[in-house]
Formats: C-alpha cells, sequence, structure tokens
C-alpha cells in the first residue's frame, strides 16, 4: 500500500512541478539581446581580419559558437578581458599568432607617390579612403580604424602606417614620456 | 582515443571538480580530517557519479530542456538512495564509516555539475569514463587534503582505515609522531579552508611554471581579407 | 641640473607609515609596562621572540615575493602585528606557542593575500586565533597577578618555563599554577563565566580572590594602561575615535542592559570594559586602519559590531573573552559596512 | 525669502567637508607691489590658451603687429582670440612647446618684439549700459577673456547662459600655498575689480553679487571694506583659511550651502561664478577695449633670488621671466630642479623653460628641495583613510585608488571619479606617499579614450555595414545584369535556331557533361582511399 | 503552445518521478530485513560488550521496554534488561546528552543493579574529530572511567570534570564534551537507582510483533 502511495504523491508532484516549469518555459521566456550583437559590441571594429575571420562581426559570430577570444590584436587584453566577462570564460593572453597587441595607427598616403590605382579604396572595409582612378588618393584620417589592409595592396608601397599622433587633448598623463631639457650648469 | 586521453586529463588535473571548478567544496571540507574519511567520501562520489552519468546521458534524449535539472536531481538522488540502502544492508561496516557523508552525496554539485555539462550533451560510454575521471580527480583532492590535515593535526595517517576497508587495513594506520598538542586547526573547519587554499595556489603554481616553459606551438595564421569577395 | 617632472601636489605633509606604526608601538608601552609589572618578566621574552620572529618571516616573505626586503622592514607594520600578538599571549606560555602564531600571521594572514595593505584579516588576531583554538590550555593559562602570587617567579624560571616548559625545580606550568594554593588561577573572565555557569550568584562568583574592588586585579590596571596608549593615538590623530567609541559603546550598552535585567547571572559592565583585551582591543587592534572600516560613520558601525560580539561571545559563546573573534567577524563584514556608509559625494544629493 | 536665503544675505558661512592646512608661504611674494617688468626680445603666444575651439589664424609670417592686435579671430566656431603682447614681427608659426603637463607641441606665434612696444587701436567705452547685452558679450570676446582661476574657460561663453541667477560670485579666494597674484592685484586694484563686477552684474542680469576673500588676506579685505559701502549690490564674505576653499565647488558651498550637482554647472543651482583677474580683465576690456595680454604672475620658491608678483606680457617665456627674477637653480648638477607652473598643490612641471606664460599661468613657483622635498617612493596604502577625511568632495580615494590599480574603470565611475577636482589633498596626507591624483588623472584619460574609441568603433561598424551593403547591391545589380544579358542572348539563340542554324549550345552542353563525369571519378577515387584509410 | 509544453513536460517528469520512486521503494522493500537485521547486530555487539555474558542469559535485545523520564528527555528511551534466570542483574538505556560541542551525543549507558555503572558507550556523535571525539572508545578509553563508579545523590560533586573540581578527567583542551557526557551519565544513573524496579517488571515493547525478526546472531 505504501509503495502505491508513494507512487502516487510523488508521481503527482512531479506532474504538477512539470506542468508549471512547462507554462514558465513559454510563459517567461526572455527574449535577450543576441549573444552576437553584444560580442560584437566589445571588438573594436577595425574589421582587420588578424583573427582569421573576415570582420570584426563573423568574428563575434565565431566567437558565440566557442571559439577563442584572444585573437583580437587591435582589441587587446582589454577587449579580452571585456569578453571574458561576457562570455563567463577566463581571460587568455592574447595569442600572439594573430600578432601583437600595438598602439592606435592610422594609414597615410604619400602623396606624391600614389599612382592612382583604387587597388587600397576597394581594399579598405570602412571606405576611408578618397580618391578616382588616376587620381590621387587620401585617407580620411579620423574615419581610418588602423587595420593596415590598404597597405599590402599597394602596388608601389606608398602607404605608411603612423602612430596616431598625440595631442593634449588625447595625453595619457605618461609623465615619464616627457622629454626634460639637461642644462648645463653654470656653477 | 584521444576523447579518453582529454577526458583523464580533463578529470584529473585541467579541469579538476574540487581544484578547478571548486565544485562539492562543503562535503569536501567538511569530511576530509583524515584520509579515510576522506578516501570514503570519495569513492562514494566516485560510485554515484559514474552511474548519474551513465543515466543522465542514457536518458538525455528524452528530457526536455526545461526539466532537465529536476530529472538529473532525481536521477542522482535515486542514485544515492539506492546505493545507501544497499550499503546499509550488506556492506553494514562501511555504511557506518560512510553513513553520513553519503546523503551529502546529494547536494555535491560536482555531480550535478557534470551531469548537466557533460553527460547531457555526451554519448554514455564517454559519460561513463568522464564520471570515472572526474569521480577520481575529486576522490584524489580529498585524499591530499584528508593526508595533509591528518598529518599535520593528528601526526597519523590512515588512521581508522581498517572501518573502511576491512580488518586488515588496520595496519595501514601510520604514526608518524606524537605530539602532545597537536595541531587543532588543521582538523577543525578553518583549517580545511586554509589547506584547501594552499592546494589550489600549489595548482596554479604548476600551471603557471609549466605555461611558463612550454614552448610557445609555432601557429601560423591566415589573415582574412576582409574586402577581397 | 635637470628640469624634474612630477605629478602634483608636489609639497607632502609628511607622516609617513613607519611614522604611524612607531606612535602605535610607543602607546603600547604603558600597556606592557603593567603587563610585566603584573605577570612577570616572560612578557620581555615573548616581545623579543615575538620580534625575531616576525622580522625573519617578514624578510623571507619579501624575499620569495621578489620585493625589497628593506622597504617590508621599514614600514614597522610587521613590528606592530608581532607586539600586538606578543601582548595578547600569557606571559609564560611555551616559546613556540608565539613563534607560530607570529609566523603564521606575518606569512600567511599577511603575505598570502598580498603583504602590506591587502590582507582581509587583522593579522595578529588571526594569529591569535589560530593559537587559541589550536592550544587552548596553553593559551588560557594565565600568570597569577604579582599582587596573589605567593611565589614569585624567578627570571630563571620564566626562562625555562618558555623554553623547556619546567622550572629548574621541574614543575610545568600547570602544577605551578594549581599548586601554590590548591586553587586553579584562571583569568577573571574565566573564572567569572565557569561560576556562573554552575549556578552561583554574581556576589559569589566575585568572591574569589582574583576579583578586586573594581574589576580583576592586575587586569584591570592592563587595561587602564592600554587605555591611556590609545588615548595618546587619538590625540596625536594616529587613530580616530569612532571604532574604540563605537566598540566601547557597543559592549557597554548590550552589557549594562543585560546585567540591569539579570543582575545575578551577568557579567557586570565595568568588568567587561576593564577585564581581557577589551581596551587593546579597542584602542590598538579594531583601530589596524588596514582591516577595519574606512569612513568614519563605517567606522562607527564596525565598532559597534565588534563591540556587540564581544559581549555575545563573552555572555552567551564558548570562549571566555572574545576580542579576538569579534574582530575577525567584523573584518568580513567590513566590504559591506563600507559599501552601505559610503559617504555622499558632492554634488549627489547630499547637505552640508 | 527662504531661510536659506535669508541666511546667505546675512553673510553666514557653511563648512564643507575635509580640506587641509599646508604652510602657506604667501608672505615671500605678497609684501612688495606689483612690478613691471623690462619687455623681452621675443614672445611666444599659443594659438590655444583656453579650453574649446581655437580660431584661425589672421596674421602671416613676417607680418609686422602691433600690442594688443588679434592674431586670430572668432569666426564662425566662436573661437577666443589671441592678442599681440607687443609690437614687433611675426618670424614663425608652429609647432612649439605649450604650457601643459604634457609638455606636448602645438601651434604657437612668435613674435620677436621691436621694442617700441606700440598698441593696436583701441576704443573705449563711457557708458557700458548703452550697449547691448549681446554687443557687450561680443566685446569681451574680442578680448579674448578667460578665466584667470586656473581652467580658462572663456568669459563671454559662461555668461552667455541665460538662466535665472541668485548671485555672482567673485572668487578672491586664492587658496593655494605660495600663490599672491589675486592677493597684490585686490590690494592694488579693487576699484577696477568692483568695475568690472559691476559690468558681470549687468551682462548676466543678476541682482547681487557676493566677493570672497579668505581670512588670510587683510589688506585686501580692507581694500574692499573700504569701497565697498558704496555699492549696496556687492557683499563681502570672508572664508576661513582652508585648502581648498577656493575651488568653485567648495566655495559656493562654503557661501551659500548649495551644492553643484554631479556634472553640473555653477548656473544649475542659480550662481555664476568669475574669478578676482576675470573681473579685472573684463573692466578693461569693456571699459578700455584693452585685450588681454598681460596678467599677474607670483614667482616665488626659494631658488627665486627676488620673489614676487610681476605684470608679464602673455607669451613671455618662463626662461625670460626668471632671468630677470634671479633664478639660483640647485647647485647640485646631479639633482633635479621642479620648475612648477601653478602653486605647489595642483602645478604642474615645466619639462623646459621655453613654455611661454599664458592666460592661465597664475605662478611660476621654482622651490628648493628642502622646502617642498620630492615625492619619496610611494609604499603600500594601509587604508588609514586619511585621504577620505580631507576629501572635499567626500569620496574615497583610496577605494578609488585600488579601482585605478586595477583598471576597473567601471568601478571608478561607481566611485564618482569624474566629481574629483584633482586638489591633490588627499595626496598631500597620505603617509605611504601614494600619487593618487596621477592615478586619478590617468584613470580619467582612459576612460575618456576608450568612450572615443568606443564612439568611433560604432561609426567604424556603421561604415563597414554600409560598405557590405552596397557591395552586395552591386553585386546583386551585376547579376541582374548578366541575367539579362543571357537572357538575350538565349532568345538570340532560339531565333537562330528555330531559323535553321546549328545550336551552339549542343557543343556546350557535351563539355559541361564530360567534365562532370571526370569529377565524378576523382570523387569515387578519394572516396575508396579515404575508406581504406579508416580500416587501418 | 503553452498547453502542449505543459502537458510533455509534466508527463515527462511525473514518469521519471514514478520510475524513480519505484526503484527507491523496491530497494527499500528487499533491503528493509537485511537493514533491520544489522542494526541489531551492531545493537547486539555494543550491548554485549558492557553487559558480559556472565550477567545475563536472555536475549537482551527482545528484552527491550520503553521508558519515559522527565529526566531523560521528552521521547520514550529504550532500556534493555539484563537477566540471569530471571533474576535482574543490569540494564542499559539509551542516553543522550544535549549539550556537547557540536549538538547532542548518544549514549549506551549500563548499569549495575546495585547501582554502579557497568560500562558507558558513545552510540553517535558530531563532536570536534581529534579533540571531542576522544569519547569514542576506539580512539580512546577515556568512556572506560566510568565502569564501576557510583552516584551519591544528585548533589553527588565527584561526579564532574575536574576542572570542576570533579573526579573524570577532561581531555586536552575539551572541557564541555566530557563535561556534558558525564552529566547525562551521571542523570541516567540517578534515574536508574528510582526507577529500576518498574523498569524490570515492565513489558518487553520495543519491537512490534509484526517487527520481530527470526533469526538474532551470535554475540560476538
Amino acid at each position: 500500500m505504501t509503495v502505491v502511495t508513494a507512487l502516487i504523491v510523488l508521481g503527482v508532484l512531479a506532474l504538477a512541478f512539470g506542468l508549471v516549469l512547462g507554462f514558465a518555459a513559454v510563459r517567461f521566456r526572455v527574449e535577450s539581446d543576441p549573444i552576437v550583437d553584444q560580442i560584437d559590441a566589445l571588438l573594436p571594429q577595425t574589421q582587420c581580419g588578424q583573427c582569421g575571420y573576415p570582420g570584426c562581426r563573423p568574428y563575434a559570430e565565431a566567437i558565440a559558437n566557442g571559439d577563442e577570444i584572444n585573437k583580437c590584436p587591435p582589441g587587446g587584453q582589454a577587449t579580452i578581458n571585456a569578453l571574458a566577462d561576457l562570455m563567463g570564460v577566463e581571460a587568455k593572453p592574447l595569442d600572439s599568432a594573430h600578432g601583437e597587441e600595438d598602439v592606435k595607427k592610422v594609414a597615410v598616403i604619400r602623396e606624391d607617390e600614389c599612382i592612382g590605382c583604387t587597388k587600397c579604396i576597394q581594399a579598405c572595409p570602412v571606405d576611408a579612403i578618397l580618391g578616382a582612378a588616376k587620381q590621387m588618393h587620401t585617407v580620411i584620417a579620423h574615419e581610418c580604424t588602423g587595420c593596415d589592409l590598404c597597405v599590402e595592396p599597394c602596388p608601389v608601397d606608398c602607404i605608411d602606417m603612423v602612430p596616431v599622433p598625440v595631442r593634449p587633448d588625447n595625453w595619457q598623463w605618461d609623465l615619464q614620456q616627457i622629454p626634460v631639457k639637461n642644462v648645463e650648469s653654470s656653477h | 582515443m584521444s576523447t579518453y586521453k582529454e577526458l583523464t586529463w580533463q578529470g584529473l588535473w585541467n579541469n579538476n571538480p574540487a581544484l578547478v571548478q571548486l565544485l562539492g567544496l562543503c562535503p569536501l571540507l567538511a569530511v576530509t580530517a583524515t584520509v579515510t574519511n576522506a578516501l570514503g567520501l570519495g569513492l562514494a562520489t566516485l560510485l554515484v557519479l559514474v552511474g548519474s552519468n551513465i543515466t543522465v546521458s542514457l536518458v538525455r534524449e528524452f528530457v526536455p530542456k526545461e526539466i532537465r535539472i529536476p530529472v538529473f536531481v532525481m536521477v542522482i538522488a535515486t542514485f544515492v538512495t539506492v546505493i545507501q540502502l544497499l550499503m546499509n544492508a550488506y556492506v553494514y561496516g562501511l555504511y557506518q564509516a560512510l553513513g553520513i557523508f553519503i546523503p551529502l552525496i546529494v547536494t555535491n554539485c560536482a555531480i550535478i555539475g557534470r551531469a548537466e555539462a557533460y553527460a547531457s550533451k555526451s554519448p554514455w560510454h564517454h559519460a561513463a569514463f568522464d564520471g570515472l575521471m572526474m569521480g577520481l580527480g575529486f576522490t584524489l583532492v580529498l585524499v591530499l587534503l584528508g593526508g595533509i590535515r591528518e598529518i599535520i593535526g593528528n601526526g597519523t595517517l590512515f588512521d581508522g582505515a581498517n572501518l573502511l576497508l576491512g580488518e586488515w587495513a588496520a595496519g595501514l594506520r601510520i604514526e608518524l609522531f606524537t605530539v602532545d598538542y597537536p595541531l587543532l586547526l588543521a582538523i577543525l573547519p578553518p583549517g580545511a579552508f586554509i589547506v584547501m587554499g594552499f592546494i589550489i595556489a600549489g595548482k596554479n603554481w604548476i600551471d603557471q611554471y609549466r605555461a611558463a616553459r612550454a614552448e610557445k606551438p609555432e601557429k601560423v595564421v591566415t589573415r582574412a581579407r576582409v574586402t577581397s569577395q | 641640473m635637470t628640469f624634474k617632472i612630477a605629478a602634483s601636489p608636489h609639497t607632502h605633509q609628511r607622516r609617513t607609515t613607519q611614522q604611524v606604526m612607531r606612535w602605535v608601538y610607543f602607546a603600547l608601552i604603558p600597556g606592557v609596562l603593567a603587563q610585566t609589572y603584573f605577570f612577570g618578566f616572560g612578557v620581555y621574552i615573548q616581545l623579543a621572540l615575538a620580534l625575531l620572529t616576525a622580522w625573519v618571516a617578514e624578510g623571507l616573505c619579501m624575499r620569495m615575493r621578489g620585493r625589497p626586503i628593506g622597504h617590508a622592514w621599514q614600514d614597522h607594520t610587521a613590528i606592530v602585528t608581532a607586539v600586538l600578538l606578543a601582548v595578547s599571549i600569557p606571559a609564560l606560555a611555551p616559546w613556540w606557542i608565539i613563534v607560530m602564531g607570529t609566523a603564521f600571521a606575518i606569512v600567511v594572514v599577511k603575505h598570502v593575500y598580498g603583504g602590506v595593505g591587502q590582507n582581509l584579516f587583522n593579522p595578529a588576531m588571526a594569529g591569535y586565533v589560530l593559537l587559541l583554538v589550536s592550544f587552548p590550555v596553553q593559551m588560557t593559562s594565565w600568570p597569577i597577578p604579582a599582587e596573589l602570587a605567593q611565589i614569585q617567579v624567578s627570571i630563571t624560571d620564566t626562562i625555562n618555563l618558555i623554553f623547556t616548559g619546567f622550572t629548574s625545580a621541574g614543575y610545568n606550568l600547570e602544577q605551578l599554577r594549581m599548586g601554590i594554593d590548591g586553587m586553579t588561577m584562571a583569568t577573571p573572565l574565566d573564572s567569572l563565566r565557569n561560576d556562573l555557569n554552575h549556578q552561583l550568584t554574581l556576589t559569589e562568583a566575585l568572591n574569589k580572590p582574583i576579583f578586586g574592588d573594581i574589576a580583576g586585579i592586575g587586569w584591570a590596571w592592563v587595561n587602564l594602561a592600554f587605555l591611556a596608549g590609545g588615548l595618546v593615538l587619538i590625540k596625536q590623530k594616529i587613530i580616530s575615535w569612532h571604532i574604540p567609541g563605537g566598540l566601547l559603546v557597543g559592549l557597554l550598552v548590550p552589557s549594562a542592559i543585560y546585567w540591569l535585567f539579570n543582575p545575578d547571572q551577568a557579567i557586570t559592565p565595568m568588568l567587561h570594559l576593564l577585564s581581557g583585551a577589551t581596551m587593546l582591543g579597542a584602542f590598538f587592534i579594531a583601530t589596524d586602519p588596514v582591516t577595519a572600516a574606512t569612513s568614519n560613520k563605517g567606522r562607527w558601525v564596525f565598532g559597534l559590531l565588534v563591540g556587540f560580539i564581544v559581549f555575545a561571545i563573552r555572555t552567551w559563546g564558548g570562549y571566555p573573552d572574545a576580542v579576538a573573534f569579534a574582530v575577525l567577524l567584523a573584518n568580513m563584514c567590513v566590504p559591506i559596512i563600507d559599501r552601505y556608509t559610503q559617504p555622499v559625494a558632492y554634488g549627489h544629493g547630499g547637505r552640508s | 525669502m527662504s531661510a536659506a536665503t535669508k541666511a546667505i544675505e546675512a553673510g553666514h558661512i557653511w563648512t564643507f567637508p575635509g580640506g587641509i592646512h599646508p604652510p602657506e608661504r604667501k608672505d615671500r611674494s605678497n609684501t612688495t607691489p606689483i612690478e613691471v617688468l623690462p619687455l623681452a626680445k621675443q614672445f611666444i603666444v599659443p594659438i590655444k590658451q583656453h579650453s574649446g575651439p581655437v580660431g584661425d589664424l589672421l596674421v602671416a609670417v613676417g607680418d609686422n603687429v602691433k600690442a594688443g592686435q588679434p592674431l586670430t579671430q572668432v569666426g564662425i566656431n566662436n573661437a577666443l582670440p589671441v592678442h599681440v603682447p607687443t609690437s614687433g614681427t611675426v618670424s614663425a608659426i608652429g609647432p612649439g612647446r605649450i604650457a601643459h603637463p604634457s609638455g606636448l607641441t602645438d601651434t604657437v606665434i612668435t613674435i620677436d618684439a621691436d621694442g617700441n612696444d606700440e598698441f593696436y587701436s583701441f576704443t573705449p567705452l563711457a557708458d557700458y549700459t548703452t550697449l547691448s547685452r549681446a554687443e557687450l558679450l561680443d566685446r569681451i570676446r574680442q578680448a579674448g577673456v578667460a578665466g584667470l582661476g586656473g581652467a580658462g574657460f572663456p568669459t563671454a561663453q559662461k555668461l552667455a547662459l541665460q538662466r535665472p541667477l541668485d548671485y555672482l560670485i567673485i572668487n578672491g579666494v586664492e587658496c593655494e600655498p605660495y600663490i599672491s597674484a589675486d592677493d597684490r592685484l585686490m590690494r592694488e586694484h579693487a576699484q577696477t575689480i568692483i568695475d568690472g563686477t559691476e559690468i558681470l552684474l549687468h551682462i548676466a542680469g543678476c541682482e547681487k553679487a557676493l566677493i570672497a576673500i579668505e581670512a588670510n588676506k587683510p589688506e585686501a579685505i580692507a581694500a574692499f571694506e573700504a569701497l565697498l559701502p558704496n555699492y549696496p549690490q556687492l557683499a563681502l564674505r570672508v572664508v576661513p583659511t582652508k585648502y581648498p576653499s577656493g575651488g568653485e565647488k567648495q566655495l559656493i558651498q562654503l557661501l551659500t550651502g548649495r551644492q553643484v550637482p554631479s556634472r553640473g554647472l555653477p548656473i544649475d543651482v542659480g550662481l555664476v561664478m568669475q574669478n578676482v583677474g576675470t573681473a579685472f580683465a573684463v573692466a578693461q576690456a569693456v571699459l578700455n577695449g584693452k585685450p588681454l595680454i598681460e596678467r599677474v604672475v607670483t614667482v616665488t620658491g626659494d631658488n627665486i633670488a627676488k620673489p614676487g608678483n610681476y605684470w608679464v606680457r602673455i607669451g613671455t617665456t618662463v626662461a625670460e621671466l626668471l632671468n630677470q627674477c634671479g633664478f639660483n637653480p640647485v647647485a647640485d648638477s646631479k639633482q633635479e630642479q621642479r620648475v612648477i607652473m601653478g602653486g605647489p598643490m595642483m602645478g604642474f612641471t615645466l619639462p623646459d623653460l621655453d613654455v611661454p606664460v599664458v592666460k592661465i599661468t597664475n605662478c611660476i613657483l621654482v622651490p628648493s628641495n628642502q622646502e617642498l622635498a620630492p615625492a619619496a617612493e610611494e609604499m603600500n596604502c594601509i587604508r588609514c583613510g586619511a585621504c577620505a577625511d580631507v576629501c572635499p568632495a567626500q569620496l574615497l580615494p583610496q577605494q578609488m585608488q585600488w579601482l585605478a590599480k586595477a583598471k576597473d574603470y567601471d568601478g571608478l565611475e561607481q566611485q564618482n571619479l569624474f566629481d574629483c577636482i584633482e586638489c591633490g589633498a588627499c595626496a598631500y596626507v597620505c603617509p605611504s606617499e601614494i600619487p593618487l591624483v596621477h592615478y586619478y588623472r590617468k584613470a580619467k584619460a582612459e576612460i575618456r579614450n576608450i568612450a572615443r574609441e568606443k564612439a568611433k568603433a560604432e561609426v567604424a561598424r556603421e561604415r563597414f555595414e554600409a560598405r557590405q551593403e552596397r557591395l552586395e547591391r552591386e553585386k546583386q545589380e551585376r547579376l541582374e545584369r548578366h541575367r539579362k544579358a543571357a537572357e538575350a542572348r538565349k532568345k538570340a539563340q532560339a531565333e537562330a535556331v528555330a531559323q535553321g542554324g546549328d545550336n551552339p549550345q549542343d557543343a556546350v552542353q557535351a563539355a559541361i557533361a564530360r567534365a562532370k563525369a571526370r569529377k565524378a571519378a576523382q570523387a569515387a577515387a578519394a572516396a575508396k582511399q579515404n575508406q581504406e584509410g579508416d580500416d587501418e | 503552445m503553452i498547453l502542449k509544453s505543459m502537458q510533455r513536460n509534466g508527463l515527462i517528469l511525473a514518469g521519471f518521478a514514478v520510475i524513480a520512486t519505484f526503484l527507491v521503494v523496491m530497494t527499500s522493500l528487499l533491503t528493509k530485513s537485511e537493514i533491520e537485521r544489522q542494526q541489531q547486530q551492531e545493537l547486539l555487539r555494543v550491548l554485549n560488550q558492557i553487559i558480559p555474558a556472565s550477567k545475563h542469559n536472555n536475549d537482551l535485545y527482545d528484552s527491550c521496554t520503553l521508558i519515559s523520564h522527565p529526566d531523560l528527555g521528552v521521547q520514550p528511551r529504550r532500556v534493555y534488561r539484563a537477566l540471569v534466570d530471571g533474576q535482574p542483574t543490569a540494564a542499559a538505556m539509551e542516553v543522550t546528552a544535549p549539550n556537547g560541542y557540536s549538538g547532542a551525543i548518544h549514549l549506551l549507558v549500563a548499569m549495575n543493579v546495585d547501582g554502579s555503572v557497568a560500562g558507558v558507550r558513545t552510540l553517535q556523535h558530531q563532536e570536534t574529530p581529534g579533540l571531542g571525539d576522544k569519547i569514542e572508545l576506539r580512539k580512546n578509553d577515556w568512556i572506560l572511567s566510568f565502569n564501576g563508579q557510583r552516584v551519591n545523590g544528585t548533589d553527588d560533586t565527584r561526579w564532574a570534570v575536574k576542572r570542576d573540581d570533579g573526579m573524570f578527567d577532561q581531555f586536552t583542551g575539551a572541557t564541555i564534551t566530557p563535561r556534558a557526557v558525564v552529566q547525562a551519565v551521571k542523570r541516567a544513573a540517578i534515574v536508574f537507582e528510582k526507577e529500576q524496579q518498574a523498569w524490570f517488571t515492565a513489558p518487553a515493547n520495543c519491537h512490534a510483533p509484526a517487527d520481530t525478526i527470526n533469526t538474532v546472531g551470535e554475540p560476538q
């Protein structure tokens, strides 16, 4: 008798909880911001492809599907840490096979050498190069992400990647970096 | 074959439930005052882990996502209760030694953790092996912790092993030293936390040391051309 | 000549950590002298052992961590830890007690957590608790205060007791304690609790010779000496008055209420204040800046909490004194205290 | 009238939390009148000496210019112009070191003085009330007046905000040690300052001004007390000596008990504040039409032979100034000399002496290493909380220090990092000598940088997506074109077949079939090989 | 959608619950008698340790009676009575010391009819390992120090630990555990002296007839 009672009681309890869970599963489903968008928002959007994917969004999709989070040199450790936070995994050092973290750079075209081939214009992922066939090209510096994808296609090697200049308004208070003048003591 | 190697490595070291996942710490810290107790709990956990992993893996096809947790808990609780009853009936001496720990296993998150993280996604033989290795990893840490605490706090090793392993094991007891005033802290709960902290630190230190020594694999990554479709 | 680049401000008040710490251990001197007077020369040996151990442990830790050793010795924080632990343990405790406790305090409680400023728990008190739970016998064997002792333990005997466990005549500490007048000399708090537990009334319990007019003989003076040192620290603005104030209020108010309702079975408020480690705890231990709350409001809460836990453990707990446990428990609460007592920053709706 | 307003009217002085009392050492420079120094040979005028946009150049190299002539123009972006300090020739325009903690370069205009000091023509104004508010503001802007107290915010811009105002506060507190420029200015030119204050009141459309002076400047207080009875709308407030009571937010709290909301402006609580030096410059600009080409600078410190206050033309190099005041650098060649622009609490050190004096330069401090010992090595924080006790903004400096070291920028913003006014009180009292303010500045710069990068990434993403869309569209268009062309071809063929010709399609079909057969055979062979491999 | 989800989840969960319960119940049924046999054997082993064979020739397990006494706690306690040819010789009772360091300590106290303690054993406790657990015979023979002791009324001050000026050792460092045990044994001994007449005449009512086990293992 106790056997049957136990079976009935637990069976009914389980049925009831199952019903509740089934109801809750449908009723309270939360539509969250898709994880890919959240990852994409953390990536630096340089669209440089150093991660092995054509652009930041494809890499975001790859991370959502379980790829490593340490393949983005432009984002550097800060991005890796933010991704680790988001994905609930441990932060790793940047995978050096994809490149090293570097200072921010922009592309500059040595305009007198440019032959106007438009190859760099096609290579630029963010349309930051202006110019037309047979005309001199130029980089819109504040739109350039520093991806350096335009450097290789240039047939005359007239594109340089130069570090973003430090100005008083974006200076990071590195007191050690200030060159100090030496004065010969008059005494 | 490499799956098994990977599972072994994961269970014993890389993803050790006690050292890395930090799961099941509550029974772990509570019962590791001696090696014997540690070994007992470890073996019981191992047994339940293998059983529950196999069962969860076998039923995974029929369990919808929404109710998987209650089902897993039920599977584990059934396993624990059945094992407890069987031990009580047929190996009474062992049951007496382990009695209070066995119900604790139900609440051991290492087990439900494996059910959720691995067994519910893998074929039964892999799940079984995973359970075995995770259980073994857990047991090893338990025994290590129990050993350290017993040595420091009691000056002995394998004290009371005969209760767990039978009369022959009475000879295993090693009296390392006797002091008038043992360092009680080691066998009190705070001692468990402190020793556990040092074991985890030691594991991390070994990992870092190995990582520093390991040669970086030469890997060539082809950079994607974002714009050359 | 070169031009120097430096971050502002370019001027500094110049009260260094070292100076702060020096004030703390100078302020401990009255207490140490009082302890020596009542409990004998052993106090100095404990101090010497603690300092030596702290010095060695600090040096070894810094070396292992690959940090400059000189730094750690210079900031004098290890000295304060060592002195606090040394004055907390019984004067005739065996040498390995203080050595183990100090080493634990410095190595595990301080350096494992990252060294100066990083520790969650008060190192001296964590060391004390380690010793208390592990070696309850040695840690509760306080010598009989000088005024009551019928024989004076000589310097040779003190040294022998600490280093070998036996006096030159071959008595151990237990025999010495039990044998003199056939009576166990527990600390005032211990004795009182024991008697109250055995259904004696307060008046009966206070009849024991260990109690003087206001509180325990010897102990009251030691507490007053620590109080004096503590007041100097407040005067010198080394510590703020909030934590000691909170602690004493947190101890006094509940104990007074409990005593009023329960006059026969409660420890009197005066005894609470002048027994055990109350004053040492209030002015020197709970005020350790590293492990206490930061804002003044937080310090108040922290002090009150320590005081209340001391009262609670002394009244209902398993140990006669509780300052160490109370401080450690309150240390754990510091992050949450800090969180809820964070001052309202300028421009965030606060009123001046 | 509410109780609070009554209290303000009655002259009640509130308090602010924290604060410190560092040695003042103002008597070294404030005992002698403001002196005028001989003109330098060369002047360096940075085109940006204020916060906000810079104006376009009005001069070219080789131009002869006169003192007070504008070098840049207001233009369409409402920039603040800079002016020629003395007559001479523009000898260079290009990058040069500017007066900024970074020691970085920016565009500077170099003027070789001709020694005649001829002035450009100014138009004095007899009665400023005849001009409209906009005209008055333009006059102030054209004169290049920026806040002389520190931040260099364009004065006209500050006054242009039209919101109901309760009080105008004239800040003559000058709480930072050593500096006495405002002190001397108030003693010697109280009347001009009052004139300027009246103009400011008129422009701001405000009834009443409070002039605040710190209690340690009795002579300045006396100077104002002598004049103020004639000006019922002006009231003097003496505030207790404590650093940083001259901070804008702290002074507001002292005088009115109000707090400027976080990230807000004084105008949000019905107040506007101007420095006494600014009031003086406004009077000059409006009444005399004279632009801001000189200011009072305190030159002081143990290593200065002739400490005092000087009228210094903007653009004078620090080297020139020190030369004239007698600079005795530290004797030991191994030692380093600090030359601080600003005071000991908030000033910054200069990497060399070619830096010019600019509109916001109130002090050049050249201390010996004995009077202001250089910072000792940073030690570990012991969480003593002394910093929190002195913080005038009620922040938790040590908490922010840990967060800054951990680069936890979210945590820092939660701790209200941006409410820190960088007064340096916390670092002053820190027993571990941690350069706390430096950590906050770095963190602030980094947070701003991250925000900039974030915004830039957002733009890059949009541009990338727009480009992808464009390429996709172009591809579709191309395919569509091909499809149309193929259809046209097919149609033509069909017509050709219908007309009885050979079907060229047959030959193509045969070729495709052959290729397919070859591929299938290859695939089969590969599959077989794979299977064998597996069996091994 | 909702209904379908509810139906499916409810049924599956119920199915699992029924199977799981069934398994547990079946195992329980199958092992029940064996478990009881084991427990009885264990109890007998302990009983025989403290009431030696010379003191009884009856079945100790069966001669159990349930008694209630305010000094022994709220719940009825079991008393096992030892008889030699029908004459009372000793009795063993289950006693609880409620004030151990970590909760209650369960003891078995055997008393001789002459009022002396025949033996005490710890059945179950949670005292601190290495400290309070010395009340286990396996760890320490402290528990044997009760053997042969008598209580002279409630005021017998010798029945206390040495720290409280009594005759029983406290073990190093731990006073609370031995104090609790001494107090519990003392209480039990006093109750026994008063009540033993009644107890020996009470019916054996511990085990309901249905539960009676057919085979009783030989004492070891």
